[in-house]
C-alpha cells in the first residue's frame, strides 16, 4: 500500500490482540436499522483545531476510509468548544447522518448529543477519548488507546533508558483533561516500584510546544539535576527539546526525554539522537472505525471497548520505523 | 413665538433622530429576520424544528449571561470573568447535586454571586478598572475550580435521575426548560431595566457616573449589584449546562466572555455605557448563533475559515451600526 | 487654639500619608519587583544565576515587545485585543517566505503587522468603532486568517540565520532581549520626546479639545495602532524563531491580556492621557517573576492561578488613581 | 432679624490632598431668605455646597439641617443619554400598581411640569438633544419639584440667555413667596442685587463677610471678594475694556455663506486686523457653530473663508496654518487635557513648530511657556503643575496661552470669560484689549451683553443661525441689540434693561 498524504501514511490502527473488553453489542440489542456504510451519510464530529498532527492525521484517516468505502461524510469541527460539539453533532443528526463517528473533546459532557442520536437510532462510535457513557446504549463502542497504559509505557521506557535512577520532571498536558489525569495516573504508577526515579516537578504545558518549552526552561534553571522529562505529548516533549539546547543540555543524552503521541517530527529526534523514546498513540482510526459500523450494520457482535494496539519508538527502531510516524 | 420656534427646531431635529432611532434598535433584528429568511431558504435543514430547538437551547446559556453583562455594560462597566464563572458553576452545581436540588442550585448562585460581590466591590469601592478587576477574577475563579476537581481531574457526574438533570434536560413541546428560564430573565431583565428605579440607576451611572452621583444615585451600591448580577447569572447558567451535560465539565467557558461582550455590542448596547436593551442582547445571541449555524449547514466550509467569518461578520455589524449611529 | 492646632497635627500627618501613598502609587511596581526577587533570593534554589535571569529576560521580551504598544494604544484611551492574533498572523507568514530568505520573511511579517494595526487604527480612527469592539474582531478572525494561510499546520522551521535570532546572542545578551530592550528605550523617546508621543498622551487625555487644537488625530491614532500591530509583529518573529516553528494555533494565545495586565501593573491607566513605559517594562518583569515563581516552587496550576490573580489586584490597588 | 436656622454650619474644614478649600467656616440661611454666596474662582463656594448637601464630608466642623434640602449643581448634572422625563423624575419615579414605573404617567407629568418653565420639547427624547439652557431648565424644575425647604443654585445662569435668567429669576421669586429659603451663587452681579436678602463672601476658604445685601455696596462686595481696597477697584468699570481700537481698512479674516444645516445658514462675519467683532445672540443661535465654522471644526453645507483673501481649507489643521484660533467654549470637555501640564497644555497647539524632526525641544517650549505665564499672570506654582489642578480662571488663561502661542492673526473667542470670577475676567477683558491692540483680529463671543457692548467695535447679531443685523458706533446699545436679536424679547425685557440700569 502507498500511502497518499503523508499523515495518512503508517499502519492503520488495528485491534490489539485481547484487548477488546466487555460484552458484545448487537443491533438486535439496540433495535437500530440497518445502513449499509456504502452510500451513507456518515457524520465525523471532531473536537480540536487541526494544528496538531495527532488530530490532523485522526480527521485524514476517517476522510480518506470514508472515500474508501463509498460514503458520503459530513464533517464538523467544535474547535474545543464542548457546547458546539453537542451542536456539531446535532445538526449533523438533523442533516441525514445515519452513522456518527465522534471525537469527543473531553470524558464527559456529551450526554445530550448522545440522546439526541438515541431517538434517531443513529449508532454512534467513540473514538480517541473514551466517554463516561454507557455503551451500546448511549454510543456503541469505543476505539482508542488506553491511555493510562500509554502512561505506563512511557514509564517502562523511562526506567530502561535512565537505568532505574534519576529525577523527573513532568510535563503535564492541559488541566481537566482526562488523558492528562490517565497519562498522569499510568506514569506514576509504571514508576512506583522504581525508588530510584523521583518525580520532582510537575507543571502544565496545556500540550502546547511554546508552554513546553518556557516551563521547561524555568524547571531547567531551578532544578539543575533533572535527568529525565515525561511530556504528556510530542509537542511538548518536542519544547522541552529546544529548551535544553538552549541551557546546553544534551537532550535524549545527559537528560532522558519520553513523550506519548508518536508525530513525525519526535520519531526524527530520536533518530538524530536528542530523543529517547515515544510511545504511540494511534490517530488512524478510519479503517476500525467503519470495519465496526459495517460489522455492526451486518448484525454481528461488536465489543463495547476496542482498545487499539499502539506502537513504541526508541532509537532501537526510530530510524526505520519513521514512515509509519504522523 | 420664540417657543414655538424652539419646537420647530426640534422638530426638525427629531424625527430624522426618531428614524435613526429604530433603525438603530430595529436594525439587528431586521438583520436577524433577513438572516433567518435566508437561512431557511438557502438550507432547507435550518428550519426544521429539531434545529431551531436546538438553535434556542444553545442560544439560552448565553442569554442568562449576557443578560448580566448588558446590566454591566450600561453601566459603563465590563465584566470578564464570566466565562470562568460559568464553568465554575457548573462544576459546583455538579458537586452539590449530590446534596439534592437546592444544593445544586444554590451553592453556584451563591459561590459565583459572591465573587461577582466582590468585583463590584473592588470596583466601585477602589476606583480599580473593571476590566483588570474582572480580569484577575477570571483567573481567580478558574484557579478555584482547579482545586476543587482536583486540578481537573474529577468531572462530577450528576445522577441521571435527579431532579436536577430535569432542570436541564427536561422540555416542553420539545424546548428545553433552560429556553424558558433564558426567556423569563430576559423579560424580568428588562422590566427591572426599564421599569425599576434601580434600572433607572443603571443608565444613570453609565450615561454620567458624576452627575448620577451627584443625582442622588447610589452608584456605588448600583455597581456592586450589577457585578454580583452578572456573577450570579455566569453561575446560573453554569448550573443550567451542568444540568444539561449531567456532569460539571470543567474545560468549558474558555473565551465565553468576549462572546458575551460581542453579543451585548451586536445588540445595540453602548459599550461606553448609559445605553442599551435587553431585547438588543437576545437578538445578538440570536444573529450569532445562527451565523454559527449556517456556518454548519454549509458543511464543507474549513474550520479554520468559521472563525473568519465570525470576525468579519462582527466587524460588519458594528461598522454598519456605526454608520446608522451618524 | 487647641482646636487649631490639632488640626494642624492631623493635616500634616494627612499630607505626610498622602505623599507616602502617592510615592507607592507612581513606584508600587518597582517595590514589588524588588519584595519579589528578594523573595526568590531567599527561597528559590539556584535563583541567583546568570542563567536563569537570561532565561526571565528572554521569556519576558516577547511579551515586553507587545505591552509597549499596548502601553501606547492605551495612553490614547484605547486598547488592543488583536494583538495575539497579529503575532499568529505574522507566525504563518514566515515560512510562506523564508524560502526567499529570513529577510524577506521577517520583513512580510511585519508588512503584515502594520497593516493588521493600521487596519484597527482606521476603524478606531475613522470609523469611529470603540477599540475593545474593532480589535476584537481581528482577535476572532485573525487566528482564524492565520491558520488558512498555514493550512493549520504547525511547521518546524529550519533556517540557521533565522532561527539564530531566537538563539543567538552579543556579548552574552540574547538578541531577542537586545531587541527588546532597544524598543523600550525607542518607544520612550517616542512618547516623551517627540511631538507624536505627547499628540498621542494628548489625544488620551481629552480628544475633542485635542481635536480643537488642530492635532491629526487619526493620523496619530492609525499611527498608533499601526505601531502596535508592528511591534506585536516582531514579538511574533522572534517567538517563532525561537520556537524554531510557525505554530500560529497557540502563537501569542491570550498575549492580549498578559500585555494589558502588564501594563496596567506598571502603573498606566486604562482612562488614558498617561503612558509610563518603564512601569510597562516593570510590569512585565513583575508578571514574568511571579510566572517563574509559581513553577519553580512547582505550585499545582490552580493555586498558581489564584495567585497570579491576588498579585494583579494587590499591583494594581496600589498604583490605582485616587478620586 | 427672627433667626429660625434651616441650615447652620459651624467650623467647617475642608481639605484636598493637602489643599484647604474651606477653613474653619460658618455659615447660616435662614428660613426663607435668598442668600448669595460669592466669591472668586476657587474660593470655596462649591465645595461649601457639597458639604452642606452632603456629597463632601467636612474634615472638621459641624452642619446642621432643619429641611430637605435640594440642588443644582454649577455644570448640568444630568444624564444626557437618558430621557428628558427620566431624568427629571429619577430616583422618584411615578409608579403603578405592580410597584414599576409608569413611563406614560412620567412622560405626562414630566411634560405638564416642563410647559411651566417654556419648555416643550419632547420628553421621552435624550436630554442631550436639548439646548443647554433647555437642559438648565430641566434641571431646575427636578430641583424645585423635589419638594424642598432649601434649594441651592450654583452659578445657574452662567449658560442661560436672558429670557431664560428671567424665567429662572421668576422661579426663584415664586419658591421664595412658597417660603423656600434659597442660596445663590453666580458671578453676576446684576443678578445678585436683583433678588438676594443676605450675601456670604468667601475668599480662599475662609467666610469674610457674612451679612445683608442691599447694605453692602456693590463696590465694596468685590473688594470684600478679591481682597483689594475699594479704590483699586474704582478704577476699574464694570468690565475692563478700553476704548475702541485702531482698525485696518481691509478684513484679514471674511467668512462667507457659511452653512450648516440645521444649525447655521448663510453667516457671513468679515474682520479687520485690530478689530474686536461681538457675536450676539440667544442661546442656539449659532454664536459657536459660526465659530466652530470658521476654524473648521463643523462640516459645512456650504460656504468660504479666507483669510487675507485667500481661501483656506475647512479643516482645523489648515485654519490654524493660516492664522485662526479658536478658545473653545467648553473649557473642561474642550479645553485642557487635565493630565498634562500646564506647559504641556500651553504648547499643545505650536508643538510642531516647537520641535525639530519631530522631536520636541524642552529649551524652546519653557522659554515660551515662562513668557506666557508671566505675561498672563497665570497662577501656577510651576510650569509642571497638573493644569487639572488650577482654578477655572487660570485654566482660561492656559488656553488663551495655548492659542496665543500659535501666532495666530485672527482669534475667535467663545465665552472667553464664563465662570471665572470678576478678577480674572478683568483681566482676561485687558488681555483681548490688549491683543486687539496688537493688531490682532478678534471674534467675541459673550452671553453677557456688557462685555460685547463694551469690548467689540462692531456686533454681528445672530438669529436662528443667520445674521439678523449689524450694529456698529452709536448703534451699539442695549436696545439695539435687543431689538436685532428679536423684537418680542424687546417687549418683555424692556423693563428689566431699566432694572439693570436702577441697580448700578
Ligand atoms: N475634588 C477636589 N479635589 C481636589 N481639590 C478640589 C476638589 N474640589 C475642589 N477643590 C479645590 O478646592 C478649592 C475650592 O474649589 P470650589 O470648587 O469650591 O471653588 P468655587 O468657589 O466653587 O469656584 P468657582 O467659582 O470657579 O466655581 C479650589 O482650589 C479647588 O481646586
Ligand atoms: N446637532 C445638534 N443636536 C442637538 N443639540 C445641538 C446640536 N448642535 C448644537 N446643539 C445644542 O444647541 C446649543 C446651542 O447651540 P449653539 O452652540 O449654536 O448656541 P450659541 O449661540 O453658541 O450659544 P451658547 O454658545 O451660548 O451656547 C449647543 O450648546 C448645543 O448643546
Ligand atoms: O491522544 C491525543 C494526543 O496525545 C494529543 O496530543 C492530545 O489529545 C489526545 O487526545
Ligand atoms: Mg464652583
Ligand atoms: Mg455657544
Amino acid at each position: 500500500e502507498t500511502p497518499t498524504t503523508a499523515t495518512s501514511g503508517g499502519p492503520a490502527a488495528s485491534a490489539a490482540q485481547n484487548q477488546s473488553a466487555g460484552p458484545g453489542c448487537a443491533r438486535s440489542t439496540t433495535g437500530y436499522p440497518q445502513v449499509d456504510v456504502k452510500g451513507a451519510v456518515v457524520g465525523f464530529s471532531q473536537s480540536e483545531k487541526e494544528a496538531n498532527p495527532f488530530r490532523t492525521a485522526e480527521t485524514a484517516s476517517i476522510r480518506d476510509e470514508a472515500a474508501k468505502r463509498g460514503a458520503e461524510l459530513l464533517y464538523t469541527n467544535a474547535q474545543s468548544d464542548l457546547n458546539k460539539q453537542i451542536s456539531d453533532i446535532k445538526s449533523m443528526i438533523d442533516r441525514g447522518a445515519k452513522l456518527l463517528i465522534v471525537a469527543p473533546l473531553n470524558s464527559d459532557g456529551l450526554q445530550p448529543a448522545f440522546d439526541a442520536a438515541k431517538a434517531k437510532q443513529v449508532p454512534v462510535i467513540t473514538i480517541d477519548r473514551k466517554v463516561t457513557s454507557k455503551p451500546c446504549t448511549d454510543y456503541l463502542t469505543f476505539i482508542g488507546s488506553d491511555f493510562v497504559e500509554q502512561g505506563k509505557r512511557a514509564a517502562q521506557q523511562m526506567i530502561k533508558a535512565t537505568g532505574g535512577t534519576g529525577k523527573v520532571a513532568i510535563l503535564l498536558g492541559a488541566s481537566g483533561n482526562n488523558v492528562t489525569v490517565d497519562r498522569t495516573k499510568g506514569f506514576k504508577d509504571g514508576i512506583a516500584g522504581t525508588p530510584g526515579l523521583t518525580v520532582v516537578a510537575e507543571q502544565t504545558g496545556e500540550f502546547d510546544r511554546s508552554k513546553g518549552q518556557a516551563v521547561m526552561e524555568q524547571l531547567i534553571q531551578s532544578n539543575p539535576d533533572i535527568t529525565a522529562v515525561y511530556a504528556e505529548n510530542d509537542e511538548m516533549g518536542i519544547g522541552a527539546v529546544t529548551a535544553l539546547k538552549a541551557a546546553g543540555k544534551q537532550p535524549g543524552k545527559d537528560i532522558k526525554i519520553v513523550s506519548v503521541d508518536g508525530t513525525r517530527n519526535a520519531v526524527q529526534l530520536i533518530a538524530d539522537g536528542s530523543y529517547t523514546a515515544v510511545v504511540e498513540s494511534n490517530p488512524r482510526f478510519g479503517p476500525l472505525a467503519f470495519d465496526t459500523l459495517e460489522k455492526f450494520g451486518k448484525g454481528d457482535e461488536i465489543p463495547q471497548n476496542i482498545v487499539i494496539s499502539d506502537d513504541e519508538y526508541d532509537s532501537a527502531n526510530a530510524a526505520q520505523k519513521l514512515g509509519n510516524a504522523y | 413665538m420664540t417657543v414655538s420656534e424652539t419646537s420647530r427646531q426640534h422638530g426638525a431635529v427629531l424625527p430624522k433622530a426618531t428614524r435613526t432611532k429604530v433603525l438603530q434598535r430595529q436594525g439587528a433584528a431586521v438583520a436577524l429576520v433577513l438572516m433567518v429568511a435566508v437561512s431557511w431558504l438557502v438550507f432547507p435543514r435550518f428550519g426544521s424544528l429539531d434545529n431551531l430547538r436546538d438553535l434556542a437551547l444553545q442560544g439560552s446559556f448565553l442569554v442568562v449571561i449576557a443578560i448580566g453583562m448588558t446590566f454591566v455594560i450600561i453601566t459603563g462597566g465590563i465584566d470578564l470573568s464570566v466565562g470562568s464563572l460559568y464553568a465554575l458553576g457548573g462544576v459546583l452545581a455538579a458537586w452539590g447535586s449530590q446534596y439534592g436540588f437546592l444544593a445544586a442550585l444554590a451553592l453556584p448562585l451563591v459561590v459565583c454571586g459572591l465573587i461577582g460581590l466582590i468585583n463590584g466591590l473592588l470596583i466601585a469601592r477602589t476606583n480599580m478598572a473593571p476590566f483588570i478587576v474582572t480580569l484577575a477574577s477570571l483567573l481567580f475563579a478558574r484557579g478555584l475550580l482547579l482545586a476543587i476537581t482536583d486540578e481537573g481531574a474529577n468531572t462530577y457526574q450528576i445522577p441521571a435521575d435527579s431532579a436536577f438533570v430535569e432542570l436541564g434536560r427536561g422540555t416542553v413541546f420539545g424546548f428545553g426548560y433552560p429556553i424558558f428560564v433564558a426567556a423569563v430573565l430576559a423579560v424580568l431583565g428588562g422590566m427591572v431595566l426599564n421599569r425599576t428605579n434601580f434600572g433607572q440607576n443603571v443608565f444613570a451611572t453609565g450615561g454620567a457616573e458624576q452627575s448620577a452621583v451627584l443625582l442622588g444615585v447610589p452608584v456605588a451600591k448600583t455597581k456592586v449589584l450589577v457585578y454580583t448580577m452578572s456573577g450570579t447569572l455566569a453561575g446560573l447558567a453554569g448550573a443550567l449546562t451542568a444540568a444539561y451535560l449531567q456532569s460539571g465539565v470543567t474545560v468549558i467557558g474558555v473565551g465565553l466572555e468576549l462572546d458575551a461582550i460581542a453579543v451585548v455590542v451586536i445588540g445595540g448596547t453602548l459599550l461606553t455605557g448609559g445605553m442599551g436593551t435587553i431585547l438588543g442582547t437576545v437578538i445578538g445571541v440570536g444573529l450569532i448563533k445562527v451565523i454559527q449555524n449556517v456556518i454548519n449547514q454549509i458543511g464543507t466550509l474549513d474550520s479554520n475559515y468559521q472563525s473568519v467569518v465570525s470576525g468579519v461578520f462582527l466587524l460588519i455589524v458594528v461598522v454598519l451600526q456605526r454608520i446608522l449611529r451618524r | 487654639m487647641t482646636q487649631e492646632t490639632t488640626q494642624a497635627a492631623t493635616r500634616t500627618a494627612a499630607s505626610t500619608t498622602a505623599a507616602r501613598t502617592r510615592w507607592l502609587q507612581d513606584n508600587g511596581v518597582y517595590v514589588a519587583v524588588a519584595v519579589l526577587l528578594l523573595f526568590n533570593a531567599l527561597f528559590t534554589a539556584n535563583f541567583l544565576t546568570l542563567g536563569n535571569f537570561t532565561t526571565q529576560l528572554v521569556q519576558a521580551a516577547p511579551v515586553l515587545i507587545v505591552a509597549l504598544g499596548m502601553a501606547l494604544v492605551i495612553g490614547t484611551e484605547g486598547v488592543d485585543l488583536s494583538v495575539g492574533a497579529v503575532m499568529a498572523l505574522a507566525a504563518a507568514v514566515i515560512p510562506l517566505y523564508l524560502g526567499a530568505g529570513p529577510l524577506v520573511a521577517i520583513v512580510m511579517a511585519l508588512v503584515v503587522g502594520v497593516l493588521a494595526g493600521a487596519f484597527n487604527g482606521f476603524l478606531v480612527a475613522r470609523v469611529g468603532i470603540q477599540p475593545i469592539v474593532a480589535t476584537l474582531a481581528l482577535l476572532v478572525g485573525g487566528r482564524g486568517l492565520a491558520l488558512v494561510i498555514a493550512d493549520g499546520q504547525l511547521v518546524q522551521l529550519h533556517d540557521e540565520t533565522f532561527l539564530e535570532l531566537g538563539t543567538g546572542d552579543v556579548a552574552g545578551i540574547p538578541i531577542s532581549v537586545l531587541i527588546a530592550g532597544l524598543l523600550a528605550l525607542v518607544v520612550a523617546g517616542l512618547t516623551n520626546r517627540t511631538t507624536f508621543g505627547r499628540q498621542l498622551v494628548a489625544i488620551g487625555g481629552n480628544r475633542k479639545a485635542a481635536t480643537l487644537a488642530g492635532l491629526p488625530v487619526n493620523r496619530v491614532l492609525i499611527g498608533v495602532y499601526a505601531i502596535t500591530g508592528v511591534l506585536a509583529a516582531i514579538a511574533g518573529v522572534l517567538a517563532t524563531s525561537r520556537l524554531a516553528a510557525s505554530d500560529p494555533a497557540d502563537m501569542g494565545l491570550l498575549m492580549e491580556l498578559s500585555a494589558i495586565t502588564a501594563v496596567v501593573v506598571g502603573g498606566t491607566p486604562l482612562t488614558g492621557g498617561k503612558v509610563r513605559v518603564l512601569g510597562t517594562v516593570f510590569g512585565v518583569i513583575l508578571m514574568q517573576l511571579v510566572r517563574a515563581t509559581l513553577i519553580k516552587h512547582n505550585l499545582p496550576d490552580s493555586i498558581a492561578q489564584m495567585i497570579q490573580a491576588a498579585i494583579i489586584i494587590a499591583a494594581v490597588y496600589v498604583a490605582r488613581e485616587r478620586r | 432679624m427672627p433667626t429660625d436656622p434651616v441650615i447652620e454650619v459651624a467650623g467647617v474644614t475642608k481639605t484636598f490632598a493637602g489643599v484647604r478649600a474651606l477653613g474653619d467656616v460658618d455659615f447660616t440661611l435662614q428660613r426663607g431668605e435668598i442668600h448669595a454666596l460669592v466669591g472668586e474662582n476657587g474660593a470655596g463656594k462649591s465645595t461649601l455646597i457639597k458639604v452642606l448637601t452632603g456629597i463632601h464630608t467636612p474634615d472638621a466642623g459641624s452642619v446642621t439641617r432643619n429641611g430637605h434640602i435640594s440642588t443644582i449643581y454649577q455644570e448640568v448634572n444630568l444624564v444626557p443619554l437618558m430621557s428628558v422625563s427620566a431624568n427629571l423624575f429619577l430616583g422618584r419615579e411615578p409608579r403603578n400598581r405592580f410597584g414599576l414605573i409608569d413611563r406614560a404617567r412620567r412622560d405626562a407629568d414630566a411634560a405638564e411640569l416642563l410647559r411651566g418653565y417654556g419648555i416643550t420639547a419632547d420628553v421621552s427624547s435624550p436630554l442631550g438633544t436639548l439646548a443647554v439652557g433647555e437642559q438648565q431648565m430641566v434641571a431646575l424644575a427636578r430641583a424645585v419639584a423635589a419638594d424642598a425647604d432649601v434649594v441651592i443654585m450654583d452659578e445657574p445662569t452662567s449658560s442661560l440667555e436672558p429670557r431664560e435668567v428671567e424665567t429662572l429669576l421668576g422661579v426663584v421669586r415664586k419658591l421664595h413667596e412658597a417660603g423656600i429659603a434659597i442660596i445663590y451663587v453666580s458671578h453676576r452681579m446684576d443678578e445678585l442685587y436683583r433678588i438676594c436678602d443676605t450675601v456670604t463672601v468667601l475668599r480662599d476658604g475662609v467666610n469674610v463677610h457674612s451679612g445683608p445685601l442691599e447694605e453692602l455696596p456693590r463696590i465694596e462686595l468685590v473688594s470684600l471678594m478679591l481682597g483689594r481696597s475699594v479704590k483699586e477697584i474704582e478704577k476699574h468699570g464694570t468690565t475692563a475694556f478700553g476704548e475702541g481700537h485702531q482698525a485696518d481698512t481691509q478684513p484679514v479674516l471674511e467668512a462667507r455663506d457659511l452653512t450648516s444645516k440645521p444649525r447655521i445658514g448663510g453667516v457671513g462675519v468679515s474682520i479687520r486686523p485690530g478689530e474686536v467683532v461681538g457675536l450676539a445672540g440667544l442661546l442656539g443661535s449659532g454664536r459657536t457653530e459660526t465659530a466652530k465654522a470658521i476654524i473648521g471644526a463643523l462640516p459645512l453645507d456650504r460656504g468660504t473663508v479666507l483669510v487675507a483673501g485667500k481661501p483656506v481649507a475647512h479643516n482645523v489643521k489648515a485654519s490654524m496654518r493660516a492664522g485662526i484660533s479658536m478658545l473653545a467654549e467648553d473649557r473642561k470637555t474642550e479645553g485642557i487635557i487635565p493630565n498634562l501640564s500646564v506647559r504641556e497644555n500651553i504648547v499643545l497647539a505650536a508643538l510642531p513648530r516647537l520641535s525639530r524632526f519631530g522631536v520636541t525641544s524642552r529649551s524652546r517650549q519653557d522659554r515660551i511657556v515662562d513668557t506666557f505665564i508671566k505675561r498672563l499672570r497665570i497662577k501656577v506654582s510651576s510650569p509642571e503643575q497638573k493644569v487639572a489642578e488650577l482654578s477655572g480662571g487660570n485654566q482660561q488663561k492656559v488656553l488663551l496661552a495655548r492659542w496665543l502661542c500659535t501666532e495666530p492673526k485672527i482669534l475667535l473667542l467663545d465665552e472667553p470669560t464664563r465662570g471665572i470670577d470678576v478678577g480674572a475676567k478683568a483681566e482676561v477683558q485687558e488681555l483681548i484689549d490688549e491683543l486687539a491692540g496688537e493688531g490682532l483680529a478678534v471674534l467675541l463671543i459673550s452671553s453677557e451683553l456688557d462685555e460685547l457692548l463694551d469690548g467689540a467695535d462692531r456686533l454681528v447679531v445672530l438669529r436662528d443661525g443667520s445674521v439678523a443685523g449689524e450694529l456698529e458706533g452709536d448703534q451699539l446699545t442695549r436696545e439695539h441689540v435687543l431689538a436685532a436679536i428679536a423684537a418680542e424679547v424687546m417687549d418683555d425685557s424692556g423693563d428689566h434693561a431699566g432694572s439693570h440700569q436702577d441697580s448700578r
